[in-house]
């Protein structure tokens, strides 16, 4: 796997993301792991189905690690997104970014989920015990039932 | 022809992940607009447009061959 | 190893500390990796040593997981520090802290290096090309020059 | 008697990590200036004190086999 941006069905061991981006000139790697969780506002999921659009999914993680190198010009940045059905406490998404100093690694980390859920063509479907429902809408509200919880909530994981 | 891409909610509503439709010289929202007199697609005013894998206005005028793609919010992460 | 907070001689592997935080209620698992840069400030680095006064190093590892669970109450925390010869990119340091939503994470693995770098009773010398020289100070501005603060201080932190 | 334990550079100019020396009901202040008297230890006042693997102040008193470690400035991570 030569990539550094890539989707895949199969699971995820973070050591292939981390070990894409420790170098000589790195003292700080920062990963962070985005896992199915189990209950979300008490409300409890089976597993999850994730849906790509998997060649403009891997264009925009590679767009997201050039514009950490813009921003944090030493990070070097690999990520890798699971998508098909992932059960409870799978790594869904594994974002790696090493910088000479760590505070930097965690800046670019963080922006690097945040952007994920922006502009990452990558859809997640919730099957709950009472039922099913593709997640989406970051920018506004749409209504769901009410025991739904909130996209916020939702996305906030 | 263009071919069109529908993914998550909007796929489940269209019933097909992709159709090959005539919209050569049509604009994205003009495509739109053709697509609703054929399918039951409720959200696809929410959905970003992609033409040829990148975000797109619904200004773009299409050509022959163009791939476009319903882009619902995205959930990913 | 039971132990979610060790000090240890061998090669780390991050995901020994991954998956002690993975769990059913956690949404976000931040990695922070601490590797041997080579250069800093234009000064070459052959390779590292790490000294640790390891029964105290650990019990100040698993103060910073208790403190962390105090602040962020459902945070999970493993924590691994490597002592001995420690070459260019091998891991000395590797936090895995397991949180419900992602902002969490980031903040408690942040605080937990910062922590480390205060109170755990670990000494890294530097072996350059032309010298060596313990490293004293935990916030690398200064070596040795620097008021201690008081246990009190830090702890306040 | 109390263990006394030297770490990294205090190590180093103690020659030794480890040294047990009679300062029972001594305070961790007159235990440094008794160890000063016989080693050479440049920056022991700027080591932090542990008794029994907790950091302790200047005026703790040292009872019968405890251990008292300096702790140069720290520089793991």
């Amino acid at each position: 796997m030569d990539k550094k941006f890539w989707i895949t069905q199969e699971p995820i061991n973070p050591n292939d993301c981390i070990e894409k981006v420790v170098r000589h000139e790195a003292g700080a790697v920062n990963t962070f792991i985005g896992t199915v969780r189990e209950f979300t506002k008490g409300k409890r999921t089976l597993f999850l189905e994730y849906q790509a659009y998997i060649p403009m999914a891997e264009k925009k993680l590679l767009q997201i690690g050039e514009e950490i190198r813009e921003k944090w010009g030493e990070a070097d940045t690999a990520i890798v997104h699971r998508i098909g059905r992932l059960d409870i406490t799978d790594a869904a998404v594994v974002i790696a970014v090493s910088t000479p100093h760590r505070h930097d690694a965690f800046e670019a980390s963080r922006y690097a989920i945040e952007r994920i859920k922006e502009i990452v063509p990558i859809w997640k479907k919730e099957y709950w015990e009472d039922g099913t429902k593709w997640i989406g809408d970051q920018k506004e509200n749409t209504s769901y039932e009410k025991d739904i919880p909130s996209e916020e909530e939702m996305r906030d994981g | 022809m263009v071919d069109v891409l529908f993914f998550a909610e909007l796929q489940e509503d269209a019933g097909s992940d992709q159709v090959r439709i005539e919209a050569d010289g049509l604009s994205v929202n003009e495509l739109k607009t053709k697509l609703l007199s054929s399918y039951e697609l409720t959200n696809l005013d929410q959905a970003m447009i992609a033409v040829n894998e990148e975000y797109s206005r619904e200004e773009t005028v299409l050509k022959s061959d163009d791939v476009v793609a319903f882009i619902p919010p995205v959930s990913g992460g």
